[in-house]
């Protein structure tokens, strides 16, 4: 299991990777804009650091901290957010869909509350191979308020699937306040299908990282599925377009409300301030890599436009004739 | 030779698959006690873990079915009514379709979608009757049609074989179909090749599932007067195009039978296709069910929505007429 | 409000009804079979009974029960399932879709789960034009597993709208036992959204009245939405086809223990055994007449099949040209 | 003269509808802040009970729709994303759709389904760029998808007035699109009738949306060479096949270019109608998206597959020539 180091250096990797990310959307080598993960990094990190390589995520249209957590290479993500051919999905899938099958990383997908179910079958299949394997299923607040994600969560329970669902509360759904969509509580729709369900702070790594290793050992240990509803703040934008509309939703004291508690300060804290400087040295380095990997990869030739749209091989007719 | 009815074809080609490869799973609802008549003994046969009859939450465990098939299971999945491919569409079209590009080929969804009885079944009413073959090949979701028990049974297995998503519509009205087989000569039929029932050389005729047979009934009616080729297309979507302008190189003139609203449904597409590359010595025709058709519940009413025998005799003789 | 002898008489139209219905599904007079709601009629009649004439409804594919209770003519009823013109729906909706506007009756829908939302979007214009009418919805156990059931809870108890979830739970979705579908519990799906929620006999008609008042006013007080779980049996088929192809999935022991408390014989217990004996003669006549007007009724006019299919009175092309 | 933006013109046209009728509601994600910048303001001039945000319960809120309108109300819904007409598939056209056949009449179901920036949205990849009109041409809901200002404006003026539920595609390529009009001449335009943005002899262009612009080009840019009519159909659903047929009896000459999918698209439709009782002197052509594309996010990649000027500029002339 990792060390306060590695979780800060996650932490920290993210952090970077999305600031470095925004700034590649304002020069226009990331089209589309993204969703940033900043703020909610521990959720991330300390789900992701109670997991093997073998268990399997799916996330969201805000994925890439739990791509990055997963252990994606940043270098192959950042090609991906900039549409090259040596990004993850070979430029084909962009911020909301990046996956690496490889690292058991589903894939971000761009549907809220989509990806609930498919995490169930993948738990499925693994427990009935034999395997130990836990999925983790990662939504926001939003998300609870999708029939699918209930209908998942009623699967999981019946079948006592190793299935950790990771709510992440960050207080909106783009420009809508918790309390505004979901009546009742995030932990009571777990509660609903006999799930066990809590609430953790989820700015605190440390306390992401406990609960979810007592969920993934439930799991493992074939008692089902378990809901972490994790409280946080999304510090910056829903989409990046927000920095070019401004879009009233959360007046200057709620912003600094919520930016108060820093996932990446409680973290670092914790660390030696020399070791600190040192991770965070090194995570530079390690970004400064990736955007020029990135930026110096190819961009897809158009004539595979229509490449890999079936499993099978068959070809699609194209749109002239 | 014994009689094989289409839907024992359907339910024998199930367990052939799960017996010949351990990936395959099914999953539905009331399966174990086989309400469609598809599953029934598959439970006993392979067990829970093979059969899982699921609660009536469509929309999940059709995107469970993705995840199995992303985690390297091939699962069948029965509908109990057409609609509900509505309700699912979403997890069809917007998920299991669209992983292998959006990953950039990391990822395959080989998951077969089983509606035994699509169509009309007489007195289920609006929304219980709807064929909604066309909007799949719209998106591009591999659909197949089978008219016999063979091609019931050579396509199904086919379609679970398959490695991307492909719908199985197995229409209500071709239920009673049945055949004289050997069993030894049952096999996969390849998705996406048609099939002559019936060659010609006056009229081609694209006749969709059930219709097939209208369309073989309407041709023995009419030999003494026009050489009609029935064309069963099997798969909507891929289309054997290659096979279509085989078909209209002999003949020129072209009639489409197909159950599903006339908009937009496969029946343009053929018309299309035809109109802008094939061989057309007069104008085709299209019979159909009306734009926007709701099947509403009385006997004649219903019926008055469907394609009819009649309608297809009409069109024929004025294709064959035309140009 | 009624009285036992009023409760006694509905439960014995629905009965007897259904019953009928079952003769003319045999002679072939009824195309396509029905969902019998023999052995839950005490639940349409308790929670019918507490409600108001513009108060509305939305039913299920086993419907016959909430049209009748909610004051449907039983002659129009018994001629829409056999598809005639005199029919409620002039023959279009036939079993699984009847309805009468007139009377608040929405419909009967053949999709499970479905009907929820359309309930609460009644109930919410119902609220804002200033009325104090309640919607009812009706739905088997097996619906609590679908998404949008559960997603417009969230919407009733977000906007406190005056609806009444009711849940028929007959142990069976299908031949699928409530156990094998349902994790956790049905109450718990309500109290999920915040919703009060109670699970009741649903055999005995004063008990489900006495419920479903206190909800009917609840709702009009503007205090929100409730659900009630009522316990019941399916005394017959899921569907009129098990009575020609045996489906295994009840046995013996189980159907005679559902079928030992019968909400007839609850109620007609109470009345005087001559009161009893009229009322049932009275309802044999309205059935005798029902049947009568049904089969003497003209079947409509193929000519006419696509009338009505747009309420602008657009005229769809036909199938063939 | 003032110069009007599409964007401004849905807004302006739902305010004026909210003005005008008490019974327009609006409901939809983030539309008290105007996320998609076509309810900003509303709040604030029709207060909480006329525009209601709801939460991400786009099954539940579509069918609450369907409710409010059977019991009186005329809600337009605004969905954030074009795939979301996937999920609420079953609530649109099993459910609303059906409700007046399937009550014999006694029901309407006034709603009308808003998707501004409907289609390809450069940089949002495989789940957000669909332009699935072709869909509900197929199952018969009114579908429109308006190419300028002054006709989202009246397009969406007269689907909210119409008492059946209707689909309103913004196509995002049409956002830019300004033209200067005189306010007080903004009028509600009659569904199921097309609009000649430019008259010619020699060939019709069937234009769907945003397209219409890309044709006008290309017609400008041939105008020496041939004369080609800009047909606009506007409505997709009902289609204005007379407007269509009196074009061909001019022409005699059809390309339709339409960002749809291939398969079973409007494109079909427009061809297949074409082909079976419209004068065509040579084969007509589409230039549509592929069969069953997902696009890729790479911007590259994503206009590779979308119908370009290149490509209908080359079937112009090539239809020009044929026959
Ligand atoms: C089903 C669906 N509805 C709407 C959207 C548009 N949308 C994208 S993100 C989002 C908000 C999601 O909120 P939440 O689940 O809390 O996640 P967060 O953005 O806060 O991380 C919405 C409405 C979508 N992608 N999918
Ligand atoms: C969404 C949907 N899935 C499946 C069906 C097929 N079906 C009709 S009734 C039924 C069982 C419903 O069970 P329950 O809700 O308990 O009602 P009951 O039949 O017991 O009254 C099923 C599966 C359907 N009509 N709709
Ligand atoms: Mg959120
Ligand atoms: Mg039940």
């Amino acid at each position: 299991m990792p060390d306060a180091v590695a979780l800060y250096r996650t932490i920290r990797l993210i952090r970077r990777f999305e600031e470095r990310a925004i700034e590649l959307v304002r020069s226009g080598d990331i089209v589309g804009g993204v969703h940033p993960y900043l703020g909610q990094e521990a959720i991330a990190t300390g789900v992701c650091a109670a997991l093997r390589p073998d268990d399997v995520i799916t996330s969201t249209h805000r994925g890439h901290g739990h791509v990055l957590a997963k252990g994606a290479d940043p270098a192959r993500m950042m090609a991906e957010l900039a549409g090259r051919v040596t990004g993850l999905n070979r430029g084909r899938g962009g911020s909301m869909h990046a996956a690496d099958f490889s690292l058991g990383i589903l894939g971000a997908n761009a549907i809220v509350g989509a990806a609930g179910a498919i995490a169930c079958g993948a738990a499925w299949a693994g427990m009935l191979a034999g395997s130990d394997r836990v999925a983790v299923t990662f939504f926001g607040d939003g998300a609870v308020n999708q029939g699918v994600l209930l209908e998942a969560m009623n699967l999981a329970a019946l079948r006592r699937l190793p299935v950790l669902f990771v709510c992440e509360n960050n207080g909106y759904a783009t420009t809508m306040p918790t309390a505004g969509a979901v009546a009742g509580t995030i932990t009571g729709r777990a509660a609903a299908f006999g799930i066990p369900a809590s609430t953790v702070d989820g700015m605190d790594v440390s306390v992401v990282l406990d609960a979810a290793r007592e969920a993934v050992e439930r799991a493992r240990a074939g008692a089902g599925p378990t809901m972490l509803e994790c409280l946080t703040y999304r510090f910056d934008a829903h989409h990046t377009f927000e920095h070019r509309v401004r879009l009233r939703y959360r007046d200057d004291a709620d912003v600094a409300a919520g930016r108060s508690r820093d996932p990446m300060q409680i973290q670092g804290a914790r660390l030696d301030p020399d070791e600190r400087t040192r991770i965070d040295v090194a995570v530079e380095t390690v970004l400064d890599e990736a955007v020029r990997f990135a930026l110096a990869s190819d961009h897809p030739d158009p004539a595979g436009a229509l490449d890999h749209l079936y499993a099978s091989g068959l070809r699609a007719r194209p749109g002239v004739a | 030779m014994p009689i094989l009815s289409y839907l024992k074809a359907l339910g024998r080609a199930l367990g052939d698959e799960l017996a010949a490869d351990e990936r395959v799973c099914v999953f539905g609802e009331d399966i174990r006690v086989g309400v469609a008549n598809v599953t029934n003994g598959l439970l006993k046969r392979f067990g829970p873990d093979r059969v899982v009859d699921m609660p009536i939450s469509e929309q999940a465990f059709t995107s469970f079915a993705t995840g199995a098939a992303l985690a390297g299971r091939r699962p069948v999945l029965e509908f109990q009514i057409p609609s509900l491919l509505f309700l699912v569409f979403e997890q069809i079209a917007n998920q299991a379709h669209k992983f292998p590009l959006m990953t950039g080929g990391q990822a395959a969804v080989p998951v077969t979608y089983l509606v035994p009885s699509s169509g009309s079944r007489t007195g289920w009413a609006g929304q219980h009757s709807d064929h909604p073959y066309s909007l799949f090949a719209h998106v591009g979701v591999k659909t197949v049609v089978p008219a016999t028990p063979t091609d019931a049974y050579g396509l199904f297995r086919a379609a679970i074989q398959d490695d991307d998503p492909v719908v199985v519509f197995a229409p209500a009205a071709a239920m009673g179909v049945r055949e004289d087989v050997d069993y030894a000569t049952l096999v996969p039929v390849p998705l996406g090749v048609a099939r002559v029932h019936r060659p010609g050389t006056d009229v081609t005729v694209v006749a969709v599932g059930h219709l097939v047979q209208t369309a073989l009934s309407v041709a023995e009616e009419l030999a003494d007067e026009i050489s009609v080729e029935v064309f069963d297309p099997r798969t909507l979507y891929p289309f054997d195009w290659t096979g279509l302008a085989a078909s209209l190189d002999r003949t020129g003139r072209l009639v489409v039978i197909d159950d599903s609203n006339r908009s937009c449904g496969i029946g343009a597409e053929v018309l299309a296709t035809a109109a802008e590359q094939m061989r057309l010595v007069a104008p085709p025709k299209r019979v159909t069910r009306p734009d926007g058709a709701v099947l509403p519940f009385a006997l004649a009413l219903d019926q008055a929505l469907q394609p009819s025998r009649d309608q297809l005799l009409t069109a024929v003789r004025a294709v064959a007429k035309g140009g």
